[in-house]
């Protein structure tokens, strides 16, 4: 990175030899987690590593080529590291190439980088999180003995990560025994078209939908209105991603499970690595992934009864006093959280 | 009225002696658009019972002067009393309330709105339940008085003829109760019955004490109801003529600022027996 | 009044037509399109978008847009949700202060056109970027907020069905109503010695009315029936259609889109009259946005996003509104909303792929405005070339 | 150019015969718009060396005639002959490459053009690296002809009065090489001076041998230049009258169907010594 | 030329100043923003928006609109990766064949709208979802295909510099040829009793030329430089504006698009002008998709979707195209994508939460803009009213 002017280092402290620069480069704000969890956490550990360090957070919206622009900005800007996580796996490719062509190590977060090797890759998997998500659903109907098929709402259909969930929704459908009755790409994950669309369905398969398998909070939420406007009996939806109207909506009994993301863990263990990295070491990993070396996270799968030790309370993602208002106070209870 | 019969020397605006105070007097009326000077320190009376015929070549400023006293444009300079008082007219609305009715050149019509629509046009009547049963039958007593040739009031103005939309033009200046009414070459575009009606409806209005500003390059037409004539030449006044007494030859030398009648008098038909000079031999003849 | 027939209403017919060609290929492709569930879902789906173009048809009117649909109907949800439910302010003064919000920036919209002179396609952006960050900066800590699923909002939208006697009652005070005003107008108009519609005439389209909207109730109401929520659409239609076909301020609002100098010069005060539609824009935006997360029960990021702008003024277009101005009726965001629902919810039903899918809503949409064109067209060899 | 003093009988479409084929004849054309028959059965010739005046009342159907033979609208029926042969013109373009020029009475110029670009629209010269300068000097010229008065003509034509707009488009039916030239009115907007030039115009493009077709509401204009005039009323022909040997009453009779003058006598002026009769009685003086 | 001057070019001068402004206001706020390397991006990233708006100043001009643009890129580039790296053709075959096809969709538009009458905003409404259905289709379940670093496609869009004496050659031709035809011109008006531009202006703008574009260079040189691509950009713009303002063709779209009828009446041939114009439209559009794609190496469902359409809209109508027809420029669509791409990548350096960014991009858009909108009124009170 030849010629940029570098900003004028702030305080230096937390022992570190040198201030550096690491970029934190989120894919989109379809799920609230990029601004409400990873980049806060990130930032943390940063500062808690390095207090000179200037961490420069940027968010794509869900468009590769913003990314890359992203990317090239940072760089423009002199980062040391970028932790990217890609809204196109593929398309990342190029910001991998252009960055260690000057020698900025990547770190790949969340979503993997096939088609070239980055520096590390740190992330749980969200093929298996959907596996996840289905297995926990089939089991759940299977112990009700419930009767009839599955619906099925994936993500964006411009979307690779939507891709990676849907396939793994898929190996935990299609030899389950439950009919698949219909799915769906949700354009843009919009809850609203969600709604639209399971609305048609329960009126194509009255009484014949025994459960829906959503890709996230948004879309179960959706999922979950439809039943109710069409008056009929809520079946046991799923989501992803841990969202606070989810965690309600699973405490009143209207959805049956989310995924509890450790992203505190990952967001910590990329910042460690980023930080390694910055100072010119070379972090080997747990595992290697793509050749590339790797840290691997379990997500965990919560539901009503898990609620109260995974997800709310003290130290826990999401704040009693949050999720437990006025309206929630009587279920909260009920399920035994705060 | 008084009468005058002489112009007064180009380039000073003449100002008559009028016996009352005139209804609409402007005062050194100037208006540019970037290099173009429309209107140099443009000087007219109008009075009440009074038609002032404005004339002058193409593009002497007599749009210009007419959109500056209808708000459409703002003077750049200058003063203008109307009924006694030093007014604004920062918009067309504001001339209208004013009671300033306004004929315009290009008629300003909205074309996807049908005749009534366009008649009644920001004077509807009663504004929250449209009477229209009252509007459309005055719209057709107003077009029969000045026989409009409109295949139905329920057209919109964009399936009109050129002629049709300038009696609709005009019939929409009447509506109101206008003090002033301007008409920018009102019958440009009318057939011969028309334009006599309109002429002979401009007398009525004088009859009825209304001031009358009209522009025309027909000098038949402006003879035979002014009783003033102002010319305004490359945007400054040049003479204000007593319509009786003056010839057309007169008002053409101040329209077109030629001492001799070259421009007027043109060689005699080539062939056949009518001239082409005929045209204006018709106009020039027989002044009063 | 038969004029305007021939001129106005009449121009429906073929938007009419090709909903109905959509309905009937639906059908055949899925039987379950014209079942009483879904056509009463789609009732009450069509709702929020078609309250958003309603708005839209109010600028597009005047000669101008809207770019900032989507975002002021999502920060009303926003603002909503999160004084109604964050704050636990009464739901009315929630919702009140969302409208009033959404005024202020319809009003703001038309001061910069007027003061500075930014044509509105460049205002309306800035606000559409402008306005989903403070709907994100809003719902900001929280991304999502649930709005309570027994709320008298959330019911409202999703679950309040008129009961069988009522909306009988309706159509039939409806019908009797349209008769009856076309009937004294007739009266009114005949004794002034103008040409008037027949009795019979209006008897028969009374009847017709009467006919149409009863089997439709009545086919309605052996599912959930006719939604609160979609009475309450069809009176805000009617009541534009009215301010805009019946009143001096609706005739200015033709006036201006058709001419603004024009306008200008028959005194019409054309700043006020823009400055209404953009009100009126924004404020039926806010309320389409918060019927929208009703319907959902939760207002969240995406709230307004994703193809709310393009769907509000797609169907305003589809219905017969000019994007030139002057040219539009209430009536075309009802017909053009019902298009875009049907073809999104019949293909929703056929279960393709997303990929056939957008071709496929891509070529009927193309279809039925082609039907309405080419009416429109043979229409106009006739008259106006 | 026959002589036939006396009017055919209304209804019937007369047809004179010429000497020669004529340049332009037309045969049984009518045009509806919808429920409005603007043209019903239309007849009319004119030929090379000619000038025919197209009368009528406001919305007997001349500005839709002369839009059939500009190509703008396709008649419902009817047959046009140009230089002995059938043609269609089923487009403006055709017109002109037929050898058709046409000022339309609205003027159709873009108005977000300038002067220069207005006149050579269509038929600009070198298309691939435009020849402003040779335009600019061509359209100087051509403007200077008619005694324009434009302030530049590198003007944007929404920045023109409209006697200024009126001379542009006449200028441009002057470009090319037309055979017929079509003119909708092509005075009503201008000065006396213009005016005179525009007729003085039209006699050379006669004598050019062109053939030339002019609506006019101005009698004087009409009988000063026109050797014949065809009368439209109510969309359908209403007698061709030769020019000469035609008094102006005599055409206000067949334009407006009246029997007797009482359309174009209008009592005398009430006050002052010129009736506002005196419009049409100077026009209607003198007949030769 | 001088009235043209007065009348066209200088109105670009506001948005130029816009312009000025953001960069000024960006550069206080972080000094990165106007770094050599920060320029060099910009310039790169700025080029396949700024292509695709060259293609909407097209339509815009002729008072049609085009909302398929980005569908239209993204398809572009789904065919060029699947025709190049999946059946392995050669580059420039993929490329012609995605330039035809955009070609024949540009075509059928205008075909549609002549013969059926179909407005162009629904037509290409339509086109909109339809080529996104395609290209999802053509892309497949894979969704996203890498294009080759080492291919030509790639390094031209993302490694290609011009050597740096290249670079000057480039600008001191440029300001010679701006010299020499302004001479010529100039010459030739005073031999035809014409007033011409003097020779001092004439020298003086070209050395303000030489002088501009040789800093430029010299700063984008400290870093990369200036790219090919860039270039490529410049060499369509010019090539654009010379067609828009010194052929009849140009002359035509303006005709069209100021008065559709008043063109026909002079003999215009509107419908190949329209014709044209949709197929140019396409054509952009598809380019600026495949160098899109070949800046990002890669092809996928997401490409052209985003904000890829209102971003080229946009850019043409802050550049002062208006969307009405008849007025607009090629330099409007370099202007305008300059803003946006400046407004953009100042708000990435500044770290904002999106929230925050969002605002921000609409307030900074809606100041430049209004810039310019005062600047224009003020011209306008003194010219037109
Ligand atoms: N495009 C149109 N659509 C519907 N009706 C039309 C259209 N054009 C003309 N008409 C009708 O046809 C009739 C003839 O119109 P036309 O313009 O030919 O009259 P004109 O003789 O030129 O009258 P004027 O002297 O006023 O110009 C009028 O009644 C007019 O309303
Ligand atoms: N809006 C405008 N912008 C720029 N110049 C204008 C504008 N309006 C008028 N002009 C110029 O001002 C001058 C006077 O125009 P105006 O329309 O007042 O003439 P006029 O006397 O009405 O002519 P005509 O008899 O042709 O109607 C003309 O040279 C015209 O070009
Ligand atoms: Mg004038
Ligand atoms: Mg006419």
């Amino acid at each position: 990175a030849a010629c940029t002017t570098k900003a004028p280092g702030g305080s230096s402290g937390g022992g570190s030899s040198r201030d550096a620069k690491i970029a934190f480069l989120m894919p989109d704000i379809a799920s609230t987690r990029y601004e409400l969890y990873d980049a806060p956490l990130f930032k943390a550990k940063v500062r808690d590593l390095c207090g000179g360090c200037e961490v420069l957070y940027q968010n794509a919206g869900g468009d590769a080529a913003k990314q890359q622009q992203q990317a090239d900005s940072a760089l423009a800007q002199g980062a040391d590291v970028i932790v990217i996580d890609p809204v196109d796996s593929a398309a990342a490719a190029s910001t991998v190439r252009t960055a260690q062509g000057r020698g900025v190590p990547v770190i790949a977060y969340d979503r993997p980088i096939p088609a070239v090797k980055a520096d590390y890759y740190v992330s749980f998997d969200n093929e298996k999180i959907g596996a996840m998500i289905g297995a926990s659903l089939v089991e759940h109907l299977r112990a009700t003995k419930a009767k009839g098929g599955l619906l099925q709402v994936n993500g964006s259909p411009t979307d690779a990560a939507a891709g990676l969930i849907k396939k793994g929704v898929h190996s935990a459908v299609d030899s389950s025994g439950f009919a698949l009755l219909a799915e769906y790409d949700t354009p843009a994950w919009e809850p609203g078209k969600a709604q639209s669309w399971v609305s048609g369905q329960i009126s194509k398969f009255p009484g014949r939908i025994a459960g829906v398998v959503a890709a996230n909070d948004g879309t179960g939420g959706g999922s979950v209105a439809a039943f109710k406007a069409a008056g009929v009996e809520v079946p046991p939806v799923t989501g992803n991603d841990a969202e606070l109207a989810a965690a309600q909506r699973i405490i009143k009994g209207d959805q049956y499970n989310t995924i509890s993301k450790p992203i505190r863990t990952v967001a910590e263990a990329a910042a460690t690595a980023a930080h390694a990295f910055a100072r010119g070491e070379k972090p080997r990993g747990r595992t290697t992934l793509f050749g590339t070396p790797s840290e691997l996270f379990t997500p965990t799968v919560v539901t009503r009864e898990n609620i109260g030790e995974v997800l709310v309370g003290d130290g826990k993602p999401l704040k009693t006093s949050e999720v437990c208002t006025a309206t929630y106070a009587a279920a909260c209870a009920e399920a035994g959280v705060g | 009225m008084s009468a005058e019969s002489s112009p007064s020397p180009p380039g000073a605006p003449s100002v008559r002696a009028t016996p009352r105070e005139p209804l609409l007097s402007l005062r050194g009326i100037s208006k540019s658009f970037g290099a173009v000077a429309a209107l140099t320190d443009v000087a007219l009376d109008v009075a009440a019972g009074e038609v002032v015929a404005l004339v002058g070549d193409n593009g002497a400023g007599k749009s210009t002067l007419v959109k500056v006293l209808s708000g459409v444009h703002r003077p750049d300079a200058g003063t203008v009393r109307f009924d006694g008082r030093a007014v604004t007219v920062p918009s067309p609305g504001a001339a209208q309330r004013l009671g300033i009715a306004t004929v315009f050149q290009d008629l300003a019509l909205c074309e996807n709105l049908n005749v009534v629509e366009n008649l009644f046009l920001g004077r509807e009547m009663r504004r929250l339940r449209l009477d229209e049963v009252a509007m459309e039958v005055r719209s057709r007593a107003l077009l029969g008085e000045l026989s409009a040739k409109i295949p139905s009031v329920r057209t919109p103005v964009a399936a009109l003829s050129g002629g049709q939309r300038q009696t609709v033009a005009i019939a929409r200046s009447l509506l109101g109760d206008p003090k002033v009414i301007i008409l920018d070459e009102p019958t440009a575009a009318l057939g011969v019955a028309q334009t006599a009606e309109v002429l002979r409806l401009i007398e009525r209005l004088r009859e009825r004490g209304l001031g009358i500003l009209m522009v025309s390059h027909d000098m038949a037409d402006v003879r035979a109801v002014a009783d003033t004539v102002a010319v305004l030449r490359l945007g400054r006044n040049n003479g204000v003529f007593d319509a009786v007494g003056t010839t057309a030859a007169d008002l053409v030398a101040a329209i077109t600022g030629a001492t001799d009648d070259l421009v007027v008098r043109r060689p005699g038909r080539s062939r056949g027996g009518s001239a082409a000079g005929t045209a204006e031999a018709t106009r020039e003849g027989e002044a009063s | 009044m038969s004029g305007r027939l021939r001129g106005g209403e009449l121009g429906l017919l073929p938007v009419l037509a090709g909903l109905v060609v959509i309905w009937v290929v639906m059908q055949i492709l899925n039987p379950v399109f014209l079942s009483s569930a879904n056509l009463t879902n789609l009732a009450l789906e069509s709702v929020p978008s078609g309250i958003i173009a309603l708005g839209v048809v109010c600028v597009l009117l005047v000669g101008q847009i809207d770019l900032s649909v989507g975002s002021v109907s999502g920060l009303g949800a926003a603002v909503l949700a999160v004084l109604f439910v964050d704050r636990g302010l009464p739901a009315w003064v929630a919702a009140g202060a969302a409208l009033a919000l959404a005024g202020v920036i319809g009003w703001l919209y038309a001061q910069v056109h007027h003061r500075i002179g930014v044509p509105s396609f460049v205002i309306t952006l800035g606000g559409l970027l402008g306005f989903l960050g403070v709907q994100l900066w809003l719902l900001g800590p929280k991304g999502s907020i649930n709005l309570p699923f027994d709320s008298g909002l959330v019911t409202f939208a999703q679950l309040q069905f008129l009961p069988p006697w009522a909306a009988y009652t309706l159509v039939v005070v409806g019908a009797a109503a349209l008769y009856a005003t076309g009937a004294a107008r007739a009266g009114e108009r005949r004794r002034a010695g103008l040409d008037a519609a027949s009795r019979q005439f209006l008897a028969g389209r009374s009847l017709a009315l009467l006919a149409g909207l009863g089997a439709a109730v009545w086919y309605l109401n052996r599912d959930r029936g006719v939604g609160w929520m979609f009475v309450f659409f069809l009176a805000l239609v009617l009541a534009l259609h009215y301010v805009l076909s019946r009143t001096s301020f609706g005739r200015s609002m033709y006036a201006v889109g058709g001419g603004r100098e024009a306008a200008r010069r028959a005194g019409v005060k054309v700043r006020a009259v823009l400055t209404t539609a953009f009100v009126l824009c924004a404020t039926l935006a806010c309320l389409g946005g918060m019927l929208s997360a009703a319907r959902l029960a939760a207002a969240n990021q995406s709230s307004g996003g994703g193809d709310v702008n393009l769907n509000a003024i797609a169907a305003a277009v589809i219905g017969g509104t000019s994007l030139f101005g002057g040219r539009g009726s209430a009536f075309a965001a009802l017909l053009g909303v019902l298009v875009i629902q049907s073809i999104s919810s019949g293909l929703t039903l056929l279960n393709l792929d997303s990929a056939y899918r957008f071709m496929v809503t891509g070529g009927v949409l193309l279809l039925a405005v082609s039907l309405d064109a080419v009416a429109r067209r043979s229409r106009v060899s006739h008259g106006r070339a």
